[in-house]
C-alpha cells in the first residue's frame, strides 16, 4: 500500500502543478485564424478548407486547424482552446446553426471576431457575421435550368433526388429547393425516388441502385453534392443509362457545389445543369470581414454568395468562376 | 419431456432467421412490385457483399469471443493506399494488394493482441484512430477516386453476376470449407468455447488467434476492394463506423459475442437481410425518416428471436435423470 | 531504478502520472497547457463525458455493455427541448417549463435505461445486440422528432433558466461541475458503501455465485441500466444547456471515447472491476489529451494517429503493469 | 507404427514391466510432497491408487503425465527409462489420461473430439480433414467403448456417463498401452458404471495396462489385481488387491481408524422440532414425489449415485430450479414462492458442490466474499449506507471461527487460497446467517483430510446449535461419520432411509444402485 500511496502522491503533485502553475504564454509574435471545420467529407469542405487556409497566408496570417467530426460539443470546447491561443479570428464551420451559439457569444466575449463559413448561425443577440451560399436559391435556379431542359425536350419525367445528411441543414435547404421547383411542375414532373444518404457514399450507391431497379424509366436526376458523382457514375453505369446529352437513353442530371468532378461531367457532356458555390468568392469574404471586424467596422450579419447556374452551353465563359475548374486544371495540367 | 407441440415450436425456432427473412420478403414483395424481381435480389446480393465478406473474417474472430473495431478503418486504408499510388494496377493485382494491405493492418492487431495479450476491444479502438489517421493523412482528407480497372471490376459481372457477387460467394464458399473442413476451423470453435481446455489438448491457441485476426484484417480488405470498386470513392468517411453493421450482420444469423457458436453462413445471411430491409425501404419510396426506425425493429426481432430460440432449446435439452412413463426417451430425440 | 519504475507501473493511479508525462511532453509546445484556463476548460468538457462514463461503468461492472448512451442524449435532448423552446414548445413561456423539461430528461433516460435493462433480464439478449438496436431506434426516432417539431435540423430558443444550467454557477462553482461532483461521490458511495454497490461487483464477478448467495440478480443488472439511462440524461441536461439547443446529433461521437475512457481508467469490460476514481482519471487523461491536441491546432489526421496511439501505450503499459503484478504475486 | 509395437512386444516377452516406477520424490519450495513412490504394472493388469486428497496421487499421476519433473526416481516403460517434457510426450509414449473433469469440447461432435489431437488429411498438402476417414475411426472406437451413438452428434447432446466413454474412446484413439483413470465414475450412473467396467475388462484383456484411481474402494477392489495406497507423499501399502479388505484399505489410507477423522455424536437425542418439511416435492424428469423431514439438530445424508437427483434436489430446495409440485417448510413455515432470496429468508443456506463457480467470487477477498450472503438479510434499503464497521466485524469473527488461513482477510483474493480454504469461506459466509437448515452439498469435495475433519466438525457444532442439516455427498464413508440419518436416492426417488446406529455401507450402496423399473 505504500508503494501506492507514494506513487499516487507523486501523481496527485505533478496533476496539481498543471492546474496552478500559471502558464508562461508564448509571446504572441505571430498573427493566427483559427479556421474550424467541422468535418471534411466532400471535395467541397476539403477545397474550402485548403482555399481558406492558403487565403489567411496570402493576408499574413497562420492558420490554426481544428475539425470537430460533427460534434458541436467537442467544437465548442475547441472554440474556447483556440480564443485562449489569442487568435485574431475565427472561421468556423458548425453542425448545428442553433448549437453554435454559446461558442460566438465566448468569442465575442474574448473579442474575437467570428465568422461562419457556408452555414449562418440561427437568429440570436450573439454577433458574428456569416458567408453563406444561398443554397435554396442556387438549388432552384439549378433545377428551374434542368426543368426548362425538360420542357424543350418534351415528355413526362420520372425524378430522383439524393438527399443529405437530414441532420444537416444545407441538405435540408437543397432538398426544400427542389421541391420547390418540381412542385411547381408536377405536370411533367413525377418525384419517384427521394434517396436519403446521409452523405454516406456507400448508402447513395446502393439505393440510387435500388431506386433505379424499382423505376427503370428514371430519367430525371439531381444530387444535393457533387461529391456524390463518383457513385452516381456508377450506378447509372450498371444500369446503362451513363450516357451524354443527346444520347439514346441520357438521364437528365443536375449536380450541386461546384467541383472538379462537376466540371468534368459538364464538359463531358454527361451533366445537364450545375449549381455552383462561389467558393474563393466566399473564402474572400471570410478574411475580409474578419479584417474589418478587428478594424472595428461592422459587418452585416450575413454575407451572401448569390452563387450561380452553370450549363452546358455556358460552361466556357463561366467556367473561371468556378473553383472545381481551378481544382480541376491543376490535376489535369 | 417433449411433446409434440413442444416440438413444433422447436422446428419454428430452430428455422426463424429464415422465417423471419420469407415474412420481410413476403411483405415488400406485397407492398413494391418491383421488389421480387430477379434484378432485385441481384442488386441487394450486391449491395450487400462488402458487409457480408467484412463479416465473414468477424465471424471468425467473434467465434474465438473476440472483436475487431479496425474493420473499417482497414477498408479505408487499403482503398487509400489503392487509390492513391496504384491506381493504374490491372483489377485482380488491386484486390491482391488490398487483401495484403488487409492482412498486414489485421497483423498488427494480432501483434499486440497475441504477442502483449492486451484485450482486443482496446487494440483494434485504438488501430481504428490510427488507421484513420493515417489513410487521412495519405489522402490529405482528400476523396481518393478508384482507377479504372477497379471501376470496371464493380460495373461488370460474369454470367449476368456481378463480380462483387462471384468474390462473396467464392469467400463464403471458401470460409465455409475452412470452418467445416480444416482442422483450424474446428479449432476455432474448440478455443471459443473453452480455451484453457484447447491449450490442454495440445491446440496452437496463440497460432490460431493470431491467424484469425489477419484473417479478418485481410477479409476487411477485400471487402474495401469490394465498396471501393462500387462506390468509386473513397472519401473521409469511407468505412467509418462499418463494424457496427459487420458485427450486426454476424450476430443477427446467429454468432453469438461470448464465442464459440455460430458460423459464416448465418454472417452472409445476416448482412443480406439488413440490406434487403433497405432495399425495400427504397422500393417502396418510405419517409427517409423511417428508415432506421424499421431496420432497428426488424433487428430487434431477429436477436429475440435468437435468444428466445436458444432458451428454449437449453431447457428442452436439459438432462433428464428419470425417465417418466409415457415420455420417449432422450436418445430418440436427440439424434 | 528499476524498482521505481515497477512500483510506478504497479500503482492504481498509473493514468494520472501518464496525464502528468503527456502535458510535460506538450509544454514546450504548447505552452497554454500548464495554465489555471486550461485546467478549467479541461473539467468543463470533461464533465458530460465523465457523467457518461460514470453511467457505462455501472453497466461495465456487471459485465454489460450499453451503447445507447448517445442516442438517449439526443432523444432526451431533443424531446425536452420541444416542450420548453419558446419556438412553439408545448410549454412555451410556461413558468414549469423547465422543471416539466427537466423531469422529461430524467423520465426518458430512466425509461431508456429500463427497456435496455428488461431486454438484458427477461428475455436474455445481448446487452450489445438489445443497446446497439436501441442506438439506432433513438437517434433515428430523434431526428424524426426533431423534423416535427421545427422547420430545421435543431431545436432552439430554449429558456434562459435552462441554459443557465450549463454555463452558470454559484460563487464561481459551475452548476455543472457541482452536479457532476454530486453524481460521482454518489456513485463512489454507492459502489463502496452500499449493499447494492456489493451487488453489483458480486454480479459481474460471479452471477451465480451471487443468484446462489440471494442477489437479486436481475433485478440489480435492470438498475445498472436504469443507472447508465439516467447518467445519459444528466449529460444531455448539460450539453444541451451549454449548446442551448436540442440537436438530434448530440454527443454522437463519444460512445468510444466513453466506453475508452472507463477501461483506460482500469474497469474491465468483463464484468466485476471498476471504481468510480478511476473512470474519473480514465476520462481525465482523454480530455487532457484532446484539449492538447486542440491547443496545438494540428491537423485531424495526425489527431486521430496520436489519439489511438495514446490508447495504445496507456494498454501496453496496462499490460505490462498485470505482468508484473503477476511476477510480484508469484 | 506397427514395427515400433512390434518391438514393444518382443521386449516385454523379455520380462520388463510395462511400467516401473521407482523412488519418486518431489519437492515444492523445500516442502516435500511425495517422499519415494515405487511401483511396477504389468500388461494386462490393473492397478488401483487410492489414498486421500492431498495424499500426492494427483502429484504422482502428474509426474507419469508428463506434467511435472520428478525431483528424483525413475520411471521405465516396458525397461527402457521414460522421462516425459510434456503430455505430448507421455501420450507418445502411449500413456493417456481419463481425467476427472472431461476435456471435451461441446460445441464439436464426437468424432472431431475423437480427431482433435490429429485429424486424418487424404491429401497431404491439403489441411482438408477427411470426414469419411474420420467419421469410421469414430465409430470404430466408439464401437470398442460400446456407445451405439452417431459420430455426428455433437457432445453437448451427450449424457455425462456418454462423454466419460467418449474421453476414453480419445484415450484408446491414441495406441495407449497404458490408461490411467482418474474418479472415472463419479459422473456415472450405475449402469453407465457397470458398462465402464466392462471395458475396463476388456481393455485389461487386450494386453493394456490400467492405473485405476478412485475413492470407491468397492470398485478399487473388483477391478484391480494390485492395489496401492498413499498417505502424505508416502507409498503405505502396495498389495494384491484379493488379500485385502476396504476396511483395511480405509485404515491405511487414514493412518488411523475412522471414527477419528469424525467427530464424536451428541449423546443427545435430536430434537423434537421439524427444521425442513418437505412434502411430494416433484419436477418431471427430474425428481418424484420427495417426501422427509430434517429435525433441529439432526444431520441427514442424502446419498445416491451421481444423476441420482440428490444434487438436483439440492438446487430445487433452495429455489434455484423450478418444481411443478410440493411443498418445502422451514421450521414450519411453508416457504410460497420459492426463490435463493425467500428460502435465504425462511433460514435456508446452501453450500454448493461447485465451489468456485457457484460458491465464490473468486477475484474478491475472504470478507467480501463472507458477507455477500449477509446482504440480503439487511433490512434496508440497498440504496443505504452499509453498516461496514459491524458486517467487516462480524465476518472476521465467522472467518476466525471457522479458522481461514489467508494472510489478508480483505485484499488477498479468495482464488489465492486452497481448496479447504475456499471452502471455509463459503461455510463462513453461510455461518454468519445462523441458518436454520444447511444444505451441504459435497462439502469436503477436493479438500484434503485435515481440512474435512475441520469441516465435519463445524457441521457438527452447528447442527448441536440446533440448525437441521442436510449433507449430499458421494463418498458414503462420509455419510456413515457424520450423519445421523442417510437418505438413499435413486434415479430421482428415496428408495431407503437409515438411521444411526444402523448405517449400512453396503445396503447403502446396493440401494443406491439399483435399477429404475422400466427403464429400457
Amino acid at each position: 500500500m505504500n508503494v501506492t500511496r507514494r506513487a499516487f502522491n507523486l501523481g496527485a503533485i505533478l496533476a496539481a502543478g498543471t492546474v496552478i502553475l500559471p502558464g508562461a504564454v508564448r509571446a504572441a509574435d505571430e498573427k493566427t485564424i483559427a479556421i474550424m471545420f467541422d468535418s471534411l467529407q466532400s471535395p467541397f469542405w476539403v477545397t474550402g478548407f485548403d482555399v481558406l487556409k492558403e487565403k489567411a497566408k496570402a493576408a499574413g496570417y497562420q492558420p490554426l486547424e481544428s475539425i470537430s467530426n460533427l460534434d458541436d460539443n467537442k467544437q465548442f470546447e475547441q472554440v474556447q482552446s483556440m480564443i485562449q491561443k489569442k487568435v485574431s479570428g475565427i472561421i468556423i464551420v458548425q453542425t448545428d446553426s442553433k448549437a453554435v451559439i454559446p461558442a460566438i457569444r465566448e468569442a465575442n466575449k474574448a473579442g474575437i471576431p467570428m465568422v461562419h463559413f457556408n452555414r449562418p448561425p440561427a437568429e440570436s443577440d450573439a454577433k458574428s457575421s456569416a458567408v453563406q451560399a444561398d443554397n435554396r436559391a442556387i438549388m432552384k435556379s439549378t433545377v428551374q435550368a434542368l426543368v426548362d431542359k425538360a420542357r424543350k425536350a418534351g415528355g413526362k419525367y420520372k425524378a430522383a433526388i439524393l438527399i443529405g445528411d437530414l441532420g444537416d441543414q444545407n441538405a435540408i435547404q437543397r432538398r426544400d429547393g427542389f421541391f420547390d421547383v418540381v412542385d411547381q411542375n408536377k405536370d411533367i414532373i413525377e418525384v419517384v425516388a427521394r434517396i436519403s444518404t446521409e452523405w454516406n457514399p456507400d448508402k447513395a450507391f446502393a439505393d440510387l441502385t435500388n431506386a433505379l431497379q424499382a423505376n427503370p424509366d428514371i430519367n430525371f436526376l439531381v444530387t444535393s453534392s457533387d461529391f456524390l458523382l463518383p457513385q452516381i457514375q456508377q450506378a447509372l453505369k450498371i444500369a446503362g443509362k451513363w450516357k451524354k446529352t443527346g444520347e439514346e437513353g441520357h438521364v437528365l442530371f443536375a449536380g450541386f457545389d461546384g467541383d472538379e468532378g462537376q466540371y468534368a461531367a459538364l464538359k463531358d457532356g454527361y451533366m445537364d445543369v450545375g449549381g455552383v458555390q462561389n467558393l474563393f468568392y466566399e473564402a474572400d469574404l471570410a478574411i475580409g470581414a474578419i479584417e474589418k471586424m478587428n478594424k472595428g467596422e461592422e459587418v452585416p450579419k450575413l454575407l451572401l454568395d448569390p452563387g450561380f447556374v452553370i450549363t452546358q452551353e455556358t460552361l466556357d465563359q463561366d467556367r473561371d468562376k468556378m473553383w472545381g475548374y481551378a481544382v480541376w486544371k491543376k490535376a489535369n495540367g | 419431456m417433449q411433446t409434440s407441440s413442444t416440438r413444433a415450436s422447436l422446428a419454428v425456432l430452430r428455422s426463424a432467421p429464415a422465417l423471419l427473412f420469407v415474412a420481410v420478403v413476403v411483405l415488400f414483395a406485397i407492398l413494391a412490385p418491383r421488389f421480387l424481381e430477379v434484378q432485385n435480389f441481384a442488386n441487394i446480393l450486391t449491395q450487400s457483399a462488402n458487409v457480408a465478406i467484412v463479416a465473414v473474417g468477424m465471424t471468425f474472430v467473434l467465434l474465438l469471443a473476440g472483436v475487431d473495431l479496425s474493420v473499417g478503418a482497414a477498408m479505408y486504408v487499403c482503398a487509400a493506399v489503392a487509390g492513391l499510388y496504384f491506381k493504374d494496377l490491372p483489377a485482380p493485382a488491386a484486390m491482391a494488394l488490398m487483401t495484403a494491405i488487409g492482412a498486414l493492418f489485421g497483423a498488427i492487431n494480432a501483434l499486440f493482441i497475441v504477442g502483449l495479450g492486451i484485450a482486443a476491444f482496446i487494440v483494434t479502438l485504438a488501430t481504428l484512430f490510427v488507421g484513420r489517421g493515417l489513410a487521412l493523412h495519405l489522402s490529405q482528407t482528400k476523396m481518393v477516386f478508384a482507377g479504372d480497372p477497379v471501376l470496371a471490376f464493380g460495373q461488370g459481372g460474369f454470367l449476368g453476376i456481378s463480380y462483387a457477387v462471384w468474390t462473396m460467394a467464392i469467400v463464403l464458399l471458401l470460409a465455409l470449407w475452412v470452418q467445416q473442413w480444416t482442422p483450424y476451423g474446428r479449432y476455432l470453435y474448440a478455443i471459443g468455447a473453452d480455451r484453457e481446455g484447447a491449450r490442454k489438448a495440445g491446440i496452437p491457441v496463440r497460432r490460431v488467434v493470431f491467424a484469425t485476426y489477419v484473417l479478418c484484417g485481410t477479409l476487411a480488405g477485400l471487402g474495401g476492394f469490394v465498396s471501393f470498386s462500387q462506390v468509386a470513392a473513397a472519401s473521409s468517411g469511407f468505412g467509418l463506423q462499418k463494424e457496427f453493421p459487420v458485427i450486426a450482420a454476424a450476430v443477427l444469423g446467429g454468432t453469438s459475442l461470448f464465442g464459440g457458436r455460430g458460423g459464416v453462413l448465418g454472417s452472409v445471411f445476416g448482412a443480406i437481410l439488413i440490406q434487403t430491409v433497405q432495399n425495400g425501404l427504397v422500393l417502396l419510396n418510405a419517409n427517409p425518416y423511417l428508415y432506421p426506425l424499421v431496420i432497428s425493429a426488424i433487428i430487434f426481432i431477429a436477436v429475440l428471436l435468437d435468444s428466445q430460440r436458444t432458451r428454449i432449446l437449453a431447457r428442452l435439452t436439459r438432462r433428464q435423470i428419470r425417465i417418466e412413463p409415457g415420455v420417449e426417451a432422450r436418445r430418440s430425440t436427440a439424434t | 531504478m528499476w524498482r521505481f519504475l515497477r512500483r510506478l507501473l504497479t500503482s492504481e493511479y498509473l493514468v494520472l502520472l501518464l496525464t502528468a508525462l503527456y502535458v510535460l511532453c506538450l509544454w514546450p509546445f504548447a505552452p497554454e497547457i500548464v495554465s489555471a484556463q486550461t485546467a478549467l476548460e479541461v473539467i468543463m468538457a470533461m464533465l458530460p463525458l465523465l457523467l457518461l462514463a460514470i453511467g457505462q461503468t455501472f453497466v461495465l461492472i456487471v459485465a454489460g455493455i450499453d451503447l445507447s448512451i448517445t442516442s438517449t442524449m439526443a432523444f432526451s435532448s431533443v424531446v425536452a427541448a420541444a416542450l420548453m423552446t419558446g419556438d412553439g414548445g408545448y410549454l412555451a413561456g410556461n413558468a414549469l417549463a423547465v422543471p416539466v423539461a427537466l423531469i422529461a430528461f430524467l423520465l426518458i433516460g430512466l425509461a431508456v435505461g429500463c427497456a435496455n435493462g428488461l431486454c438484458v433480464v427477461r428475455l436474455g439478449m445481448p446487452s450489445f445486440m438489445v443497446t446497439l438496436v436501441a442506438q439506432t431506434f433513438l437517434s433515428g426516432a430523434a431526428i424524426w422528432f426533431t423534423s416535427l417539431h421545427s422547420t430545421s435540423v435543431s431545436i432552439g430558443d430554449l429558456p434562459a433558466a435552462f441554459s443557465v444550467i450549463g454555463r452558470g454557477g454559484i460563487a464561481g462553482i459551475p452548476y455543472a461541475l457541482l452536479l457532476c461532483l454530486v453524481v460521482a461521490f454518489a456513485a463512489h458511495w454507492l459502489l463502496g458503501r452500499t449493499t447494492l454497490g456489493r451487488w453489483l461487483y458480486a454480479v459481474g464477478n460471479n452471477p451465480r455465485a451471487a443468484t446462489v448467495s440471494g442477489v437479486p440478480t436481475g433485478r440489480v443488472i435492470i438498475i445498472a441500466f436504469v443507472l447508465s439511462g439516467f447518467c445519459a440524461a444528466l449529460a444531455s441536461i448539460v450539453y444541451t444547456s451549454r449548446l442551448e439547443t436540442g440537436t438530434p446529433v448530440l454527443g454522437q461521437r463519444v460512445l468510444l471515447d466513453v466506453i475508452g475512457a472507463a477501461v483506460i481508467g482500469g474497469v474491465s469490460l468483463f464484468g466485476g472491476r471498476g471504481k468510480i476514481s478511476w473512470v474519473i482519471l480514465g476520462v481525465l487523461f482523454l480530455s487532457v489529451v484532446d484539449k492538447g491536441l486542440q491547443l496545438l491546432g494540428l491537423s485531424q489526421s495526425i489527431v486521430f494517429a496520436v489519439k489511438g496511439g495514446v490508447i495504445l501505450l496507456a494498454a501496453i503499459i496496462d499490460a505490462l503493469r498485470s505482468r508484473i503484478l503477476v511476477r510480484v504475486a508469484a | 507404427m506397427s514395427s515400433a509395437r512390434d518391438s514393444a512386444a518382443s521386449e516385454r516377452a523379455g520380462g520388463a514391466p510395462l511400467l516401473k516406477v521407482e523412488g519418486l520424490r518431489k519437492s515444492f519450495f523445500g516442502v516435500e510432497v511425495l517422499k519415494g513412490v515405487s511401483f511396477t504394472l504389468e500388461a494386462g493388469k490393473a492397478l488401483g491408487v487410492i489414498g486421500e486428497n492431498g495424499s500426492g496421487k494427483s502429484t504422482t499421476m502428474n509426474i507419469i503425465n508428463g506434467l511435472l519433473p520428478p525431483s528424483a526416481g525413475t520411471m521405465a516403460i516396458d525397461g527402457r527409462p521414460y522421462a516425459p517434457a510434456n503430455s505430448k510426450e507421455a501420450a507418445r509414449a502411449g500413456i493417456a489420461f481419463i481425467h476427472q473433469e472431461l476435456n471435451l469440447f461441446e460445441n464439436l461432435s464426437i468424432a472431431e473430439n475423437l480427431a482433435l489431437q490429429a485429424f486424418p488429411r487424404r491429401i497431404s498438402w491439403l489441411p482438408q480433414i477427411d470426414k469419411a476417414r474420420m467419421r469410421a475411426r469414430a465409430a470404430d472406437l466408439l464401437r470398442r467403448v460400446d456407445l451405439d451413438l452417431s459420430p455426428d452428434m455433437l457432445v453437448n447432446r451427450l449424457a455425462p456417463g456418454e462423454r466419460q466413454l467418449v474421453e476414453i474412446a480419445k484415450a484408446l484413439s491414441g495406441d495407449a498401452r497404458i490408461i490411467v483413470f482418474d474418479e472415472p465414475t463419479t459422473s456415472l450412473t450405475s449402469r453407465e458404471a457397470e458398462r465402464l467396467f466392462a471395458l475396463v475388462a476388456q481393455l485389461k484383456a487386450r494386453g493394456l495396462g490400467v492405473i485405476y484411481i478412485s475413492h470407491i474402494l468397492e470398485d478399487v477392489l473388483r477391478l484391480c489385481d494390485d492395489v496401492v495406497t498413499l498417505r502424505d507423499g508416502t507409498m503405505v501399502d502396495n498389495r494384491p488387491a484379493a488379500s485385502v479388505t476396504t476396511g483395511h484399505l480405509i485404515e491405511s489410507m487414514l493412518g488411523r481408524p475412522i471414527a477419528e477423522l469424525f467427530p464424536p455424536r451428541s449423546a443427545a437425542a435430536p430434537r423434537q422440532e421439524v427444521a425442513l418439511d418437505v412434502r411430494g416435492l416433484t419436477q418431471p424428469g427430474i425428481v418424484h414425489d420427495l417426501t422427509f423431514r430434517v429435525m433441529r439438530g439432526e444431520i441427514v445424508g442424502i446419498a445416491g449415485l451421481m444423476g441420482s437427483g440428490r444434487s438436483e434436489t439440492a438446487r430445487i430446495l433452495f429455489g434455484l430450479d423450478p418444481a411443478l409440485s410440493g411443498t418445502v417448510a422451514v421450521n414450519g413455515t411453508v416457504i410460497a414462492q420459492r426463490s435463493p432470496r425467500a428460502c435465504m429468508a425462511a433460514g435456508m443456506a446452501f453450500l454448493t458442490e461447485d465451489r468456485r463457480g457457484d460458491g465464490l467470487l473468486l477475484p474478491e477477498g475472504v470478507l467480501t466474499n463472507v458477507e455477500l450472503a449477509r446482504l440480503a438479510d439487511l433490512r434496508t434499503n440497498a440504496a443505504a449506507p452499509l453498516p461496514q464497521a459491524m458486517l467487516d466485524r462480524d465476518a472476521s469473527e465467522a472467518a476466525r471461527s471457522v479458522r481461514i488461513k489467508a494472510h489478508d482477510l480483505v485484499r488477498q483474493p479468495v482464488l489465492s487460497l486452497s481448496g479447504g480454504n475456499q471452502q471455509k469461506v463459503v461455510l463462513a459466509k453461510w455461518l454468519l446467517r445462523e441458518p436454520a437448515v444447511f444444505i451441504l452439498d459435497e462439502p469436503t469435495r477436493g479438500i484434503d483430510v485435515g481440512a474435512k475433519a475441520e469441516i465435519y466438525g463445524l457441521v457438527r457444532q452447528l447442527a448441536e446449535r440446533g440448525t437441521g442439516v442436510l449433507v449430499i455427498s458421494s463418498e458414503v464413508e462420509e455419510l456413515l461419520g457424520v450423519c445421523d440419518r442417510v437418505l438413499t436416492m435413486a434415479h430421482g426417488e428415496i428408495v431407503a432411509e437409515f438411521t444411526w446406529p444402523e448405517l449400512d455401507r453396503a445396503a447403502i450402496l446396493r440401494a443406491a444402485m439399483q435399477r429404475q423399473e422400466g427403464a429400457a
